[in-house]
């Protein structure tokens, strides 16, 4: 095919979500290496990728989205972590062009933003299910909540959290900790000694390599529990051979579709970079498998506007619908967000290094 | 007389300046990266030079901008966020306790005024505080204000660690052209007047500067409250910019950024500031960025391309730059017509007796 | 009996937490004290030795991998050095500053690049990162090596600064190149002295850091460089002892803020105890007051 | 001893000298004098290359030395007493003498009690640190500084500045002293005419050339040099 | 009393242990050239530290005109160490900072020349009018204050041309020669319009010729500014020429005082500080 339409990845590539946003973009790329071409209005189109790095930061993700914009994307992709996503948004609006929230969970992404859809669940969708996984499976009282101070993510999905907690009679212990910090002894003796069922903490991987080791260390017998960015290999290899136990929500389930998995397991073995930016192994990351099914909506998207005109794109995504290996996907029409009711509940198996599958879970 | 010629040539240049960037808004489409490139950069025009006037003119090394900005940011958007867009933008603090919204420049201007104050009473104790120490303070104080804002007590002001968005933001790139020049201007005009003459002498010798009738503290609190003022506006216009702000944005890293601006653009040297701030954001955010991308050239692999270079690269720059230019771009000159004409006339023209 | 069990982890942190920042906070008050710069690369030195480890370990055992990562770190140190100081000995102190930021920039984003920003796990280093229990409260046994270690350095340090030859040529290219050229000492080769000594020390910490918090990525250090710095500042810059017992205080009394509670705060507090003690003393506890006669 | 051949220096444009040869024969006192901004200062400092000239040879003991590190010319046993004293404010002001002999191995006693001997005020404020001595205490300070390393060429710039008239006459006593030991000496001062008393040989600078040489007693009594810096 | 200008009270400045002034008084008179002399480290621009505001003195007074300028007496640790006498005579606190005492009109210069070195020759003496403009940020900053910025610069000119160092407006003040950058030092002190000038060894690194320059332009300056001075010098020839008295300084005790034919001819200060006179030797 002659003609090209061009996809913007909108990812971080440095900065706090580095990590996991390369490994959302890697599923695009493997997503566009199966689909290399769409077929809009009749004609083949060459799909191209446009890859800016926001560098997790709202104060860089204006230029990076004016860059994908001055390149001519039809629609973006992105982004992991909802800063960048919600200090991006105007410059999409005031462009005309479409964006596709992958992994970004904060509710003020799409509120009130007819631009911006999304595929995945929302915060107060996951608090809600977390808080009922706690209290349905482990009779959970008291929860410790450790949020990252400044984290907007942390201090959301925390809020929801102890909100439905307390809602089903618990008790919510509540404490931050401040950009940087490597020693979790002292949160994780202060929910000891407050006598916590349960620690969830919503943070960065960064972090939870800390505080996986720290409440291994400390003895710390409760579960812990965590949101979407914990679903990760980086968790599974802290968590390797303690006595701990990890449960995270998250969107995709590894072995949930085996052609998915091993297509991509392969894909990724035979690159070396793709191999370090997936963390040097290829376990399947949830946001990966996001990723790649947000690259399959935008070319639903595409061909159902039948244009690569970014307004046309815009028009015809509240109506678009897709089968993707998280499952189906579809917009609701007040914000676009996507219409998901159940999230999966996986356990870190520390002798395998593998997320064990515990449960679909939903709001009630 | 030759100083009135070169004071109109000079404004007749910026005028041109204003009118080129224009006409560029009228041509390229409003969210091209030229543009936004433009608007960043005269943001970090505006508190570069506030920087630039207390490191570079005064010689108080201080490092607390990010958190004066900061302070102009949230001034700025807690004033102006409409009253109806309240409910959302606090979702967890019930709408916030604020419950009225003030015009634009009003809110700008809050924002430089609130940053002054701020600057007042911190300079209290630590300006007395001389060179590192002092900086030390002012970053450990621009840290502390940091940790303030994100406290949840006081979240239905500053709605804590999440962000504050759906405040009036600009568009254009000449109105933070317009509101920057003015600003810049001020600067330029406290920094050639008396008292930035007695800022300078404090910044030769605080000892003799003292020995002539200058009191140290008076000064030295002004220079800390007009800089803090224009970081605080320049923190309002990026709150602006950003159309969303957080706290987190102002961490250290954004002090030390500023710093290298105005150390490459040269201390003492307002224009270098300024062309800096330009070529730092162009270079860092857009002009690199073909190096984060893996290349083919036919079957070629360009190799080291791929995300992350860019930032190696442009580190290898700034240091080359400190490097080679050990006094920044400018050293503490000024770029002014007069001084082009000076260097063509020593490069090309035949060599004179040289003065230093 | 319950409160000393329910308190004594949070003064074991404090304590071993104080120890690694002592070590960092060396190596930033010897380059402080001689060039009078805030060597703002020295925590992402700190980052690269750990990094050295980690990728040396997947090749080699551990007992050729940590020698070999703290001769490296000190030739990265002497290279930073040579390469962005040396050309600046007689430039304004801010360039050289800059150019520290630079190096810290370079560092960080050489690490971002090669690591791709994913965190990376710390080999577990036999012995040191095993746990035992104190009393009631079970900790890994650098938390107890690390303030041992820290203290013997630090006494050996003070025996070659102040006692001899070598350590008076310190101070007093300390204050004056020029003048310490003429009296016949080589400054150049002081100063790369005082940073194979720093960037040892900043090895060292970050064996025993990392072996406590076994993940690194690469803005790892910047933290721990900071609130060194901060220790640093707090104990007087280039007093040795003061920057140790700041490290100690910054350490235990961080931890006891997060005990209490005020874990918005800890930060914030280290901070403002800093600013506290400044405006009390303005060279920071055992600062020497400038000599600046009239 | 030391042979200085067409010597230039500069700094930014300005040319400070401007190729200016002299001699200064072993075990001799050799005096350089001239008004403010001859020069004077800037030839000795680039003797020791702490500023490095633009033009010429500077030759000690026959070897060739222009451009080499200072702390190498310094070993070769050239000392410098800086004008403005330069003494290390935070060093103590026994450790500035130490430091003095830094490029010596043997034992110091000896050579501390001379020099305390010659300064009995830097005996009793031993343990003062060098910046918060007065003006002249540091320039005791600098001249017993460079007294104790020992060197085979010692140069002055200005020793008597500051210092009350008793001990002015004490130093020049001091440089007669140690010339007598066999040290060789290059002397810059203002008092030219204590200078050209003492000294040897005598040069005159003049905006960045020499004028006029000749032993002391010839200069003493030469009227340009008694119009111009005499005073009388 | 009258035309007392300058009166230091019992003035002790001690530092850890060492006093190194020692309740001194004294006085200077207006229109008088008075010099303080001394052996190296006697004290003397320790005083002069002391009565400008630079150091707070242990204890003692200093009078400006019949005003109390400043007054201090031991405090905190320095109760149980002094060693100076009058420990109970002073018991205020008042201790202005350099400036104030500069703009009551005690102008000085520095042993060690302290110029604003990056800055022009011009720049450096219009600094000194900074103090005395009437204006404020805001008039200054917006050029309401031209008048008074014309009339800084037009004194500014005179006063360096009356010094002949107008040619050399624009040079940077750093790289004068010594000798022009201590003439610097003065005209700069004068732009301060003082009543009293405390000159802290002008003449050194001066030859003989400068030094008698120096000695004129010292008595016109007096002269022409109708100002006070009080001068520290190890030149005798000058102060001999210059001075209308002088005080002896030693230990930071007042060794003798007097005419300077009185104080040449003191056995004590020949044998502390004069030393046998070059022409006998
Ligand atoms: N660092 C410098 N930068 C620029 N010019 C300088 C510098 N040092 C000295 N000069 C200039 O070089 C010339 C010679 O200075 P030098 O100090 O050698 O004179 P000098 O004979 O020692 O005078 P003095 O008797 O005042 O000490 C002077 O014109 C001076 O202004
Ligand atoms: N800040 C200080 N700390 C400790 N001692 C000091 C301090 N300042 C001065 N002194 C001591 O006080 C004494 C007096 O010093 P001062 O500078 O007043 O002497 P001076 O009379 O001006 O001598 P000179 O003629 O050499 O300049 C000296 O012995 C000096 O060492
Ligand atoms: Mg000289
Ligand atoms: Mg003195």
């Amino acid at each position: 095919a002659a003609e090209t339409v061009k996809i913007g990845v909108f990812e971080p590539a440095s900065g706090d979500n580095g990590a996991g946003g390369k490994q959302e973009t890697l599923g695009i790329q493997y997503a566009n290496s199966v689909a290399p071409t769409v077929e809009i209005g009749g004609t083949e189109y060459n799909v191209e990728l446009v890859v800016v790095d926001n560098e997790s930061s709202a104060e860089k993700a204006p230029t990076a989205a004016s860059q994908l914009v001055s390149e001519g994307v039809s629609v973006v992709l992105g982004t992991y972590g909802s800063g960048a996503a919600i200090a991006a948004a105007p410059t999409f609006e005031q462009a005309g062009v479409p964006a596709i929230g992958v992994t970004c969970t904060n509710p003020q992404v799409t509120e009130g933003n007819d631009h911006y859809f999304r595929i995945c669940f929302l915060d107060p969708f996951q608090g809600t299910v977390l808080a009922n996984f706690a209290a349905d499976n482990f009779e959970a009282k008291k929860a410790y909540v450790l949020t990252k101070l400044g984290d907007d993510y942390s201090a959301g999905l925390g809020f929801y959290f102890s909100e439905a907690f307390q809602g089903l009679g618990g008790e919510v212990i509540q404490d931050t900790f401040p950009e940087g910090n490597a020693d979790f002894t002292s949160y994780i003796t202060t929910a000891i000694n407050e006598g916590a069922d349960v620690i969830f903490a919503p943070t960065s991987t960064e972090a939870a390599q800390l505080i996986i080791d720290t409440a291994a260390s400390q003895g710390a017998e409760m579960p812990l529990l965590a949101g979407d960015t914990w679903d990760s290999n980086v968790i599974l290899s802290a968590a390797e051979g303690k006595n701990i136990q990890v449960y995270v929500t998250t969107f995709y389930q590894e072995g949930g579709n085996e052609e998915f998995d091993s297509g991509i397991k392969e894909w990724i073995n035979a690159d070396s970079t793709n191999l370090a930016n997936n963390g040097g192994n290829d376990t399947v990351a949830a946001v990966t498998a996001m990723g790649y099914d947000a690259y399959f909506t935008a070319l639903e998207a595409l061909k159902n506007a039948g244009s690569t005109d970014p307004a046309a794109v815009t028009e015809a995504l509240p109506s678009t619908t897709c089968t993707g290996v998280t499952g189906a996907i579809a917009f609701d029409d007040v914000n676009g967000d996507a219409i998901r009711d159940t999230a999966y509940v996986k356990v870190a198996n520390t002798e395998t290094a593998q997320w064990d599958f515990v449960a679909e879970q939903g709001v009630n | 007389m030759g100083k009135k010629k070169n004071i109109i040539i000079s404004a007749l240049l910026l005028l041109a300046l204003l009118a080129v960037i224009m006409i560029l808004e009228q041509r390229l489409p409003a969210t091209h990266i030229a543009l936004t490139v433009l608007k960043k950069g005269c943001i970090y025009s505006l508190v570069a030079v506030s920087m630039n006037l207390l490191n570079g003119f005064t010689g108080l090394f201080s490092l607390g901008q990010a958190g004066f900005m900061l302070i102009g940011a949230y001034a700025y958007a807690v004033l102006t966020i409409p009253v109806d867009a309240r409910a959302s933008v606090y979702q967890y603090f019930h709408g916030g306790v604020i419950q009225f919204s003030v015009p634009v420049f009003a809110g700008l201007l809050a924002s430089g005024i609130l940053a002054a104050a701020f600057a007042w009473l911190i300079g209290l104790p630590v300006l007395r505080l001389k060179s590192d120490y002092l900086a030390i303070a002012t970053l450990g104080f621009a840290e502390i204000i940091r940790a303030f804002f994100q406290w949840d007590v006081l979240g239905p002001i500053t709605n804590g660690s999440n962000m504050l968005r759906k405040y009036p933001s600009f568009t254009s790139v000449t109105f933070p052209f317009l509101v920057c020049g003015v600003c810049i201007a001020v600067m330029v005009l406290v920094i050639h007047s008396s008292y930035g003459r007695a800022f300078k002498a404090i910044r030769d010798d605080e000892i003799a500067a003292e020995a002539m009738g200058i009191n140290l503290a008076k000064h030295k609190r002004m220079a800390f409250c007009i800089s803090s003022f224009f970081a605080g506006v320049g923190g309002g216009l990026l709150a602006m910019y950003q159309s969303s702000i957080q706290s987190q944005t102002f961490k250290s890293a954004m002090t030390y950024e500023i710093l290298l601006i105005v150390v490459i653009g040269g201390l003492g040297s307002v224009t270098g500031s300024c062309i800096a701030s330009f070529l730092f954001i162009a270079c860092s955010e857009w002009w690199l960025r073909f190096l984060d991308v893996e290349t083919k050239i036919g079957d070629f692999k360009v190799p080291f391309l791929r995300a992350g270079f860019r930032k190696v690269v442009f580190s290898v720059i700034i240091m080359a730059i400190v490097l080679f230019a050990r006094k920044g771009i400018m050293g503490s000159r000024e770029f002014s017509v007069d001084g082009i004409c000076k260097f063509f006339k020593k490069r090309f023209g035949r060599k004179k007796e040289v003065k230093l | 009996m319950d409160f000393i069990s329910k308190n004594l982890p949070y003064l074991l942190a404090g304590i071993s937490v104080g120890g690694q920042y002592a070590l960092i906070a060396i190596g930033y008050t010897m380059v402080y004290g001689i060039l009078r710069l805030i060597n703002f690369a020295h925590g992402d030195i700190f980052t690269v030795a750990a990094l050295v480890l980690v990728y040396s370990s997947t090749i080699m055992p551990l007992y050729l991998s940590i020698p070999l990562t703290l001769v490296a770190t000190v030739v990265l140190g002497l290279v930073v050095e040579r390469v962005a100081y040396k050309p600046l000995r007689n430039a304004p102190r801010m360039s050289v500053m800059i150019s520290a930021i630079g190096v810290s920039y370079l560092l960080q984003n050489l690490a971002l690049y090669i690591t791709g920003g994913l965190a990376q796990t710390y080999p577990a280093i036999p012995i040191i990162s095993n746990t035992i229990k104190i009393g009631p409260a079970t900790t890994k046994i650098v938390t107890v090596v690390t303030p041992v270690l820290t203290i013997v350095l630090v006494f050996a340090l003070m025996q070659l600064i102040n006692h001899t030859k070598i350590g008076m040529a310190m101070r007093s290219v300390a204050n004056d190149f020029e003048t310490s050229r003429l009296m016949g000492i080589k400054v150049d080769n002081i100063i790369s002295m005082t940073f194979v000594i720093g960037s040892f020390l900043a090895a060292v910490g970050s064996l025993l850091y990392f072996t406590n918090y076994a993940s690194v990525v690469p803005t790892s250090g910047a933290m721990p460089g900071l609130k060194a710095f901060v220790a640093a500042v707090f104990g007087g810059i280039g007093s040795i002892p003061g920057a140790v017992i700041g490290a100690f205080i910054i350490g235990i009394c961080e931890n006891i803020i997060k005990g209490l509670g005020w874990t918005t705060f800890s930060d914030a507090f280290t901070f403002a105890l800093l600013i506290v003690i400044l405006i009390v003393k303005p060279t920071g506890l055992f600062g020497e007051k400038a000599t600046d006669k009239v | 001893m030391l042979k200085v051949n067409d010597l230039k220096v500069n700094y930014g444009g300005i040319e400070a000298v401007k190729g200016i040869s002299f001699e200064v024969p072993e075990k001799s006192i050799v005096t350089l004098i001239g008004a403010n901004g001859a020069g004077k200062s800037t030839t000795l400092r680039s003797i020791v290359s702490l500023v490095k000239p633009s033009n010429g040879k500077i030759e000690f003991l026959g070897e060739d030395i222009t451009g080499r590190d200072t702390n190498d010319i310094v070993a070769k046993g050239i000392t410098l007493v800086p004008e403005g004293r330069k003494i290390f404010p935070d060093l103590t002001v026994l450790e500035n003498l130490k430091i003095g002999a830094y490029m010596r191995k043997d034992n110091l006693t000896e050579d501390l009690n001379w020099v305390y001997d010659l300064f009995p005020r830097l005996k009793e404020r031993h343990w003062q640190a060098g910046g918060t001595l007065s003006g002249g205490e540091q320039q005791m300070l600098a001249v017993a500084r460079a007294l104790m390393s020992r060197p085979k060429l010692i140069m002055m710039d200005e020793p008597s500045l500051g210092l009350a008239p008793l001990i002015v006459q004490g130093i020049f006593e001091i440089i007669k002293e140690i010339n007598k030991q066999g040290v060789t000496i290059l002397l810059i001062e203002q008092n030219a005419n204590m200078a050209l008393r003492t000294a040897d040989i005598g040069y005159v600078m003049e905006t960045g050339n020499i004028t006029l040489t000749g032993s002391g007693k010839e200069l003493l009594v030469n009227e340009q040099v008694r119009a111009a810096y005499l005073g009388k | 009393m009258s035309n007392n200008v300058l009166r230091v009270n019992d003035i002790t400045m001690q530092f850890g242990g060492v006093v190194a002034v020692d309740n001194l008084s004294l006085e200077v008179n207006e229109g008088e050239i008075v010099a303080l002399i001394g052996p190296n480290g006697a004290g003397k621009t320790t005083a002069f530290n002391c009565i400008t505001g630079v150091y707070e003195p242990t204890n003692g007074s200093v009078s400006f005109y019949g005003k109390q300028l400043l007054e201090s007496h031991p405090r905190g640790k320095m109760k149980k160490m002094y060693k100076g006498e009058n420990a109970g005579t002073y018991k205020k606190r008042l201790v202005p900072t350099p400036d104030l005492i500069t703009k009551a009109g005690i102008a000085r210069t520095f042993q060690n020349i302290r110029l604003f070195s990056t800055m022009t020759v011009f720049d450096n003496v219009l600094i000194a009018k900074h103090m005395r403009a009437k204006q404020n940020l805001l008039t200054a900053t917006f050029r309401l204050n031209y008048a008074e910025e014309a009339r800084m610069r037009k004194e500014t000119m005179e006063l360096l041309e009356m010094q002949n160092l107008a040619h050399l407006k624009d040079e940077i003040a750093g790289s004068l020669p010594y000798g022009l950058q201590r003439r610097l030092e003065i005209a700069r002190a004068l732009a301060t319009q003082p009543k009293l000038l405390l000159l802290d060894e002008p003449a050194a690194g001066m030859n003989p010729q400068e030094t008698q320059e120096l000695a004129d332009f010292i008595r016109q300056i007096r002269d022409e500014y109708q100002l006070t001075i009080f001068i520290i010098e190890h030149h005798m020839d000058l102060v001999m020429q210059i001075s209308d008295r002088v005080y002896v300084l030693d230990f930071g005790k007042l060794l003798a005082k007097g005419t300077p034919e009185e104080v040449q001819n003191n056995p004590h200060v020949i044998e502390a500080y004069l030393g046998v006179s070059e022409e006998d030797a």
